[in-house]
């Protein structure tokens, strides 16, 4: 089984050079923290950030420079600032290369439930449905079940949708899964000490098992 | 070169009524008009609907014309953080409606830009599509989503000129400069007002075209939601 | 009769404090000799500047600043610098107040043609039909007759279409006109030293005249 | 900090193939790609589709490449002061799509932020309404206008950076910032190239993600189409 920063440590290896990446709130944050050094990237915040930097110091924090977690915040060299339309400019447009979300419920054709759980206070969908119905390549972040042991990778999701077809890849405690273009989860690769009937029982949608599984190496 | 310049936020606002539509900057606490709303929360005013990407925090910002009673609808992204809207939502004096926070830029720029309308892929298959025109192009599918304007505008910027003209800082930018264009009356705090000709033209993020009044605010408060610094 | 100087200077009198004014290529662009000192006004180029100052001097001409019509220009204090869909963002949201703009035809519902000439080379039309579909208040400079001697002002235009129902007022060498909501040329001053029948005799559309039209005066 | 810089122009542009769809900021000869032209001037390229607000003068420019019969196909809102362009376009060599220049510079901003189709006033009862959707909206008609994309897009700015980020002098901004986010490729050439950090990221107006190639040009000529002096 994964903790939340392996979760984030192996979803960092799925990073590639050159990318441009919008990070969502939670596990997703904390994949900066693992980039390999070697890679040049460049991480997007939809407040109006280009090139998100560490937490600053005491002495650095500015009122004026936060990330879409409202967090306090620090710039790289050669950041860019814009508006919110020009931030989504870039995210409807394609322009952002990866997008690392967290979600409640994924289904087997890739939809994701993110921002709605009925019956209870619904805060908004900030800017998920736009990263969701634009990006190109999406790797959500999971837990593989709900504390009540309901497995999250559905045949169809039972929340209300975030946005349709979009998901890739999952990272989950239990296993790195891709979403087939055909549909269905592939397993690609298991948590250390899971097994691949572990991660059948707890898939409720279609997994995908071809061949030997390989266990992650951290 | 017309000069926008009112005294105050008293004054810039006087003429803001209850039933009107605002819209008002900022993401979370980051560059809202800080004395605008101020200004408001001394006034008798309610049926507000407020355009804002947040609704502040429950003694800051929006929140506090939300404990007053002053808001009727918020048009939002994203509205946690405050306890007061959850009450006031749940009881129903609030009314709510949520839209995706690109196509609400994007909705605010149009308005301000003369577009009625335009197609967007966000929240295609989502509740969000209910009710709206859907269309596919180039083989994937869109919804129409309309322009967005209000009565008043009411944006911060870092700096200001007498012409209207602003500079907004870092990601205090956010919704301002689209909110500015979107304003029948916009109305522009800056914490530091210059005469017209001190701003270099090149670095003008709002054209005074967009803006009708403008003043130096004060007493900045730039309260931070989330102070997280690297030990 | 008046010139073109006269032109310019009688659409000035019509400018009002505190408008956004865009102007055309050719006598539009001599309206800003004439504006009255005591108006603060500010000219929008639509090549994205607004603040448009007189001709610059020999020392201060710079490649990067010209006008819409690709004169050098300079800029007065408080102008601001964009890019063009902004600038078109300001016409066609309706943020400039004044339009003044040269035309080949003006119908009396108030269309305008003024970009193609059907059988000659067809340069294009700019920005023209963005500004007359967008403006609310249009002020049309041109010569009453062609050269051949036809009235321009008519029942419908027969070059092709700029935009329609938009001229709220025409200055020619004879006149001051302004076209009415229901339709109709009404007649509000002759130039100097011209009749209300030559007007009469020059105008196909429908000419409304009531009262006594007073002459301009220079 | 990816680093986007390319040695100069013509490895900047080695890749563009004939029947290539290119974007070319500029307006008039004001904020032109002269260096990227040069380079394209040196290739045996045909059947070109060029998106510009205009067409060069007959020996500078986009005049440039009609002479060298590279262009099949010009998408512009106004292309007087060319001659040869003139011969081409009656003999039939050249095709040009005429935009509205308001309806151009949107349909290129739509095209790069993922808006397949807008609604504009502009060219309503004309015959650039010939063909489109039109509809009302509060009252007024509008036609539907798709957006724009290129496969490469060539752009001038003033000064850069390593990352690609832009900005632009004076009126030389046009065109420039809306092409650079619809290019598949776009290929920034600067006056000054500066390492990434050295530009103020609030000054900026195109950032680098737009852009996927920056090289500093040379020998800039900066031809002045209109030289109009106060006496």
């Amino acid at each position: 089984m994964l903790d939340k920063i392996q979760i984030a440590k192996r979803i960092a290896r799925e990073i590639k050079n050159g990318q441009y990446i919008n990070l969502g709130i939670g596990i997703p944050t904390l994949v900066a923290n693992y980039i390999p050094e070697e890679l040049e990237v460049v991480l997007q915040s939809e407040n109006g950030l280009l090139g998100l930097g560490p937490f600053p110091n005491e002495e650095e924090v500015d009122a004026d420079l936060i990330n879409a977690g409202k967090q306090t915040i620090s710039m790289v060299k050669g950041s860019a600032l814009f508006d919110s339309s020009m931030s989504f400019a870039m995210i409807r447009g394609g322009h952002v290369d990866l997008t690392i979300l967290g979600a409640m419920e994924v289904s087997e054709n890739g939809d994701i439930s993110n921002w709605k759980i009925p019956g209870k206070m619904v805060k908004g969908m900030g800017g998920a449905m736009d990263l969701v119905a634009s990006a190109e390549n999406i790797i959500v972040a999971m837990q593989h079940c709900s504390r009540e042991g309901k497995s999250k990778l559905l045949k169809n999701c039972t929340l209300p949708i975030t946005g349709i077809r979009c998901v890739r890849k999952i990272v989950t405690d239990l296993a790195l899964i891709t979403v087939m273009p055909e549909g269905g989860f592939r397993l690609l690769e298991r948590a250390p000490g899971v097994s691949v009937d572990e991660i059948k029982s707890k898939t409720e949608g279609r997994l995908i098992i071809e061949g030997e599984i390989p266990e992650m190496v951290f | 070169m017309i000069n926008k310049t009112v005294p105050n936020a008293e004054s810039a606002t006087k003429d803001i009524g209850s039933n009107s539509v605002l819209m008002l900057g900022g993401f979370g606490l980051c560059g809202i008009p800080e004395n605008c709303i101020s200004a408001l929360l001394t006034r008798d005013l309610h049926d507000l609907t407020c355009i804002s990407n947040n609704a502040g925090v429950d003694d800051f910002g929006i929140g506090q014309m939300l404990q007053r009673r002053m808001v009727r609808k918020m048009i939002s992204s994203y509205v946690g953080e405050n306890a007061e809207f959850e009450r006031q939502l749940l009881s129903g004096e609030l009314k709510v409606e949520l839209i995706p926070q690109g196509t609400l830029a994007e909705r605010i720029r149009a308005g301000g830009a003369g577009i009625p309308g335009f197609f967007t892929p966000a929240g295609v298959g989502t509740e969000v599509a209910d009710g709206k025109e859907q269309r596919e192009f180039d083989g994937k599918l869109y919804i129409l989503e309309r322009g967005l304007i209000a009565d008043f505008a009411l944006v911060k910027a870092w700096k200001g000129d007498t012409a209207g003209n602003l500079i907004f800082k870092g990601t205090a930018r956010n919704f301002n400069p689209l909110m500015a264009m979107a304003g029948r009356i916009t109305i522009a705090e800056v914490e530091e007002l210059v005469p017209a000709g001190e701003l270099d033209p090149n670095h003008i993020h709002t054209p005074g075209i967009f803006v009708q009044r403008i003043f130096e605010g004060k007493n900045y408060e730039k309260r931070i939601e989330k102070r997280t610094v690297t030990p």
